[in-house]
C-alpha cells in the first residue's frame, strides 16, 4: 500500500522494522537495570553484543534522536535509551523540532485554548 | 449473564505514574487532569465491576518486534507490572481472570479474529496508570483482562477492524454465564507525536472530532485508514485505536457520563471520557 | 507481477529427518514415501520457484503459551533451524525474503487479519523436512517465507478462516510487483493422533475425501469446525489446517500432478499432493 | 463453545493450557541441551523451578503419558521429555493404548491397505 508521505513524521512501516532490527533489540534489552549499568559501564562492548550497524552505533554514540530515528529505531524503544539520561519525551521533542525545552512547552501549552470547547463538544465538524 | 457497565477511556502518559509517585495531585499543572478522577470515582462507586477490560498498547515491555501481535488477549492468573527502563515505579501484581479471558478468546476466534493469547504477559504504563486513576488507594478491587492492540509497527489494524474486534469482545462478555460486571478501559491518546520534526503536534479538532463520534457514532471513525489516523492524530495519536475497541466492546447505545480534555499534559492531549452502557441492542 | 506456481502437500513427521540423517531413502519402510518427491522434484525442475511459502506449525519451538499466535508471518533476513529437544539434526539457516515478507503482511492485515509478524523466528522439522525433502542434494536454492498456523492449542483457526487467510495471502503475492515465482509447501498431516486411548487414529475416508476436495473444491472443507476437524482427522490430524491454508495461496483453478498416500509411516498416514496452479479468476 | 467431548482424545483448550502451564513451561525448557543436562543431572531440583504443581510433578516421576496429559500437558511439549529418554510417538502410543510397541504398529500397518484406493481418488465420498 502506497500512501503518501506525513511531512515531519516517520512512520514505523516493515521497512524501518526491519532497517532498526538490531538497534531496537539493544533498546528493548535497556527495560532489565543491570542491562541499563552494562551499557553505561562500557556502552561500545555492550552495543556489540547486538550486531548493530556502523550508522546504528553512531546514532547511539550522538545522542541524536533524529539519528536513531533514521538508523531505524522506534520511539518506543528508544525511549528506554533515552530515559538512561533522564530525558522525557519534551526533551527530545525540543531536540527534533530545534527549539529549547520552554519552547517546546510553550508551543503545546498554546493548544490549552481549545479545552473548553472539546469540553463543550463546540469544537468538532461532526 | 455477564454486564458491561460502560467504559473508562483515559490517556496513559507516563508522567502521570510519576506525578502519583510524587503526590503532585493537587499540583497546579496536575490538578485539572487529576480532578476528572474525582467524578469518575463517584459514577465508579455506583457501578463497581468485578473486572475490568483493559484495551491498551504495549511500549515495548512484553511484546517485541519478534513476536508483534496484532491483537493479543491476556490469560493469566496474575499479570506482573515490570521496570520499563525510565524509571516509573511498578505497582504490586494485578489478579487475572482467566476463565473470562478464555471465554473471550473463544468467542472472538469464532468471530474469525486471530489473535494471540498470552498466558504470561507483563503489563507496563498503559495498563497500571489508569487503574491507579480509578483506585488510588491501593491494589484496585477488580480482576483484569488485558488486551493489546499493537499501534507501534504499521500495518496497524484498521479502525473499522478494532470496532468490530471490540464488538466480537462484547458480544462474548454479554455471552459469558456468571454474572460478572465489567468495565472497560480504553487506554492511550489522545492527538500527539513524539518523533520527528513534528513532535510535539497536538490536534485538537480531531481529538474532538472523536470524542463525539466515540459516543454513539463510532462508525464515523471506521472510514479513516491509520495512515489517516497518523496525519490527524499524529503517531501516537494512534492510540486512539485502544478507544475504538473499548467503544466497540460497550456496544449498543451510550451515554457519555463525563468528559475532560485537557492541554497540556507532557507531550499529550490528555483526555478522559466516562460512557455508561444504556442498551444493548440484539443481534 | 509475482506468480504462484503451485504447491507441494507433505508431512513432516520427524522420523523423516531421523531417516534423511541415516540415508534410509531406500530402505523398504522408507522406500514408498521417499519415491514419491522424485516426480515431484522433475516436476519442480521444470517449474524452479524464487521463493517458498511455507505454512506450517509450529511444534513448542519458536512459540510457547505465553505468545501463541493464531497467525504468524515470519519477517526475517536468515530463519534459524534450532534442537527441538528429542534429536534430529538441525539445517544450515535459510534465507528470508523480508520484502515480499512486509508485502504479504500489509496485504493480509488490509484484509482484517490479525497476523504476529516475526523478525527472528526459529524454525521447526515442519519447514526443515519439506525443503529436504525437495532439495535434497543441499541448502535449498530459494527464499522462504514461513507461515505458522496454530494446530495447538484450541481454539484454533476455522477452515474457513484458514482458507480465505490462503487467499489473501495468494493476492497479496499475486500483487507484489517483482516477477518472482512462489511455490507454497503446506506441512504437515494427513490424520494422526498422538495421545489419549485414541492414540494411533487414522482415517483413510476422511483423508481422501480431504485429497480430492483439495484440489478444486476447498470449499468442502470449510463447512467443517476445528472440533468436528479432530474428530474426523485425530488430535495431530488438524494440522490438515495448514494445507486448507495452503490451498488458499494457491487460488484458483488447480491440477493434481501427483498423490502419494502412504501408510506406515510413524503414527501419522503420510501423505504428498502435489497441485499445479493453472488458472487465477481475476476478482 | 460446548462441544461433545470426543472418545479417548484430550483436547488442549484453554482449560487445559491453563492447568498445564507450568508443566508445559519445563518441557518447552528442555529444548535447550543445557537444560536436558541439568534435568538428568537432578531432576527433582530441576523441576523445582517452574512452580509445577504436586499433580504434575508426580506426573514428570510416573513417566506415564495419561498422567501428563491429565495434569494438563500438551503432546508437543511433552514430547521434548519423551526424548530425553529416546521415546518416540509409537512408544507413547503403544503405552497410551495398553499395548506392545510391535502391536501399535501392526495396528497402524492395517491401515495400508487403504492407500491405493486414496491414491486413485476410489476413496471419497466428495
Ligand atoms: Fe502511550
Ligand atoms: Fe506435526
Amino acid at each position: 500500500m502506497t500512501t503518501a508521505p506525513i511531512p515531519g513524521t516517520p512512520v514505523f512501516t516493515g521497512e524501518f522494522a526491519m532497517k532498526g532490527y538490531a538497534l531496537n533489540k539493544m533498546c528493548f534489552s535497556l527495560n532489565n537495570a543491570a542491562n541499563r549499568a552494562a551499557f553505561l559501564a562500557d556502552e561500545d562492548s555492550y552495543c556489540d553484543k547486538f550486531e548493530m550497524t556502523g550508522e546504528q552505533k553512531a546514532a547511539i554514540r550522538s545522542r541524536s534522536v533524529a539519528a536513531l530515528i533514521a538508523a531505524g529505531g522506534n520511539v518506543y524503544y528508544l525511549a528506554k535509551f533515552a530515559g538512561i539520561f533522564h530525558l522525557n519525551v519534551q526533551d527530545l521533542g525540543a531536540q527534533q523540532t530545534g527549539v529549547t525545552v520552554e519552547e517546546f512547552k510553550a508551543k503545546l501549552n498554546g493548544y490549552a485554548r481549545f479545552n473548553a470547547d472539546v469540553n463543550t463538544g463546540r469544537l468538532s465538524n461532526v | 449473564m455477564s454486564k458491561i457497565i460502560g467504559s473508562v477511556a483515559t490517556s496513559h502518559i507516563p508522567g502521570i505514574g510519576g506525578a502519583i509517585a510524587k503526590n503532585l495531585q493537587h499540583d497546579p499543572y496536575w490538578k485539572p487532569f487529576f480532578d476528572g478522577f474525582i467524578p469518575t470515582r463517584e459514577w465508579l462507586a455506583n457501578n463497581p465491576p468485578d473486572v475490568v477490560v483493559v484495551v491498551y498498547n504495549d511500549h515495548g515491555l512484553n511484546f517485541f518486534l519478534d513476536k508483534m501481535p496484532t491483537f493479543a488477549i491476556g490469560a493469566a492468573q496474575v499479570y506482573i507490572s515490570e521496570d520499563e527502563g525510565w524509571g516509573i515505579p511498578t505497582v504490586p501484581p494485578l489478579e487475572g481472570d482467566p476463565a473470562l479471558s478464555w471465554a473471550i478468546i473463544e468467542g472472538v476466534v469464532q468471530d474469525e479474529f486471530d489473535v494471540t493469547t498470552c498466558q504470561e504477559m507483563l503489563v507496563d504504563h498503559a495498563v497500571t496508570i489508569p487503574l491507579q486513576l480509578l483506585w488510588p488507594e491501593g491494589p484496585p478491587p477488580v480482576k483484569i483482562v488485558p488486551v493489546a492492540v499493537n499501534t507501534v509497527q504499521h500495518p496497524l489494524p484498521s479502525p473499522a477492524r478494532c470496532l468490530k474486534f471490540g464488538q466480537s469482545i462484547g458480544r462474548a462478555i454479554e455471552a459469558y454465564a456468571p454474572a460478572l460486571k465489567v468495565l472497560v478501559i480504553s487506554s492511550g491518546g489522545l492527538s500527539h507525536q513524539l518523533e520527528g520534526e513534528r513532535a510535539g503536534f497536538i490536534n485538537p479538532q480531531f481529538d474532538a472530532l472523536c470524542l463525539n463520534a466515540l459516543i454513539n457514532q463510532p462508525e464515523k471513525l471506521t472510514g479513516y485508514t491509520t495512515h489517516a489516523i497518523v496525519e490527524l492524530a499524529g503517531s501516537q495519536g494512534a492510540e486512539i485505536l485502544n478507544w475504538i475497541t473499548g467503544r466497540g466492546i460497550v456496544q449498543g447505545v451510550a451515554r457519555e457520563v463525563l468528559r475532560n480534555y485537557h492541554i497540556p499534559i507532557s507531550n499529550t492531549a490528555s483526555a478522559l471520557q466516562v460512557l455508561e452502557q444504556v442498551g444493548v441492542p440484539r443481534s
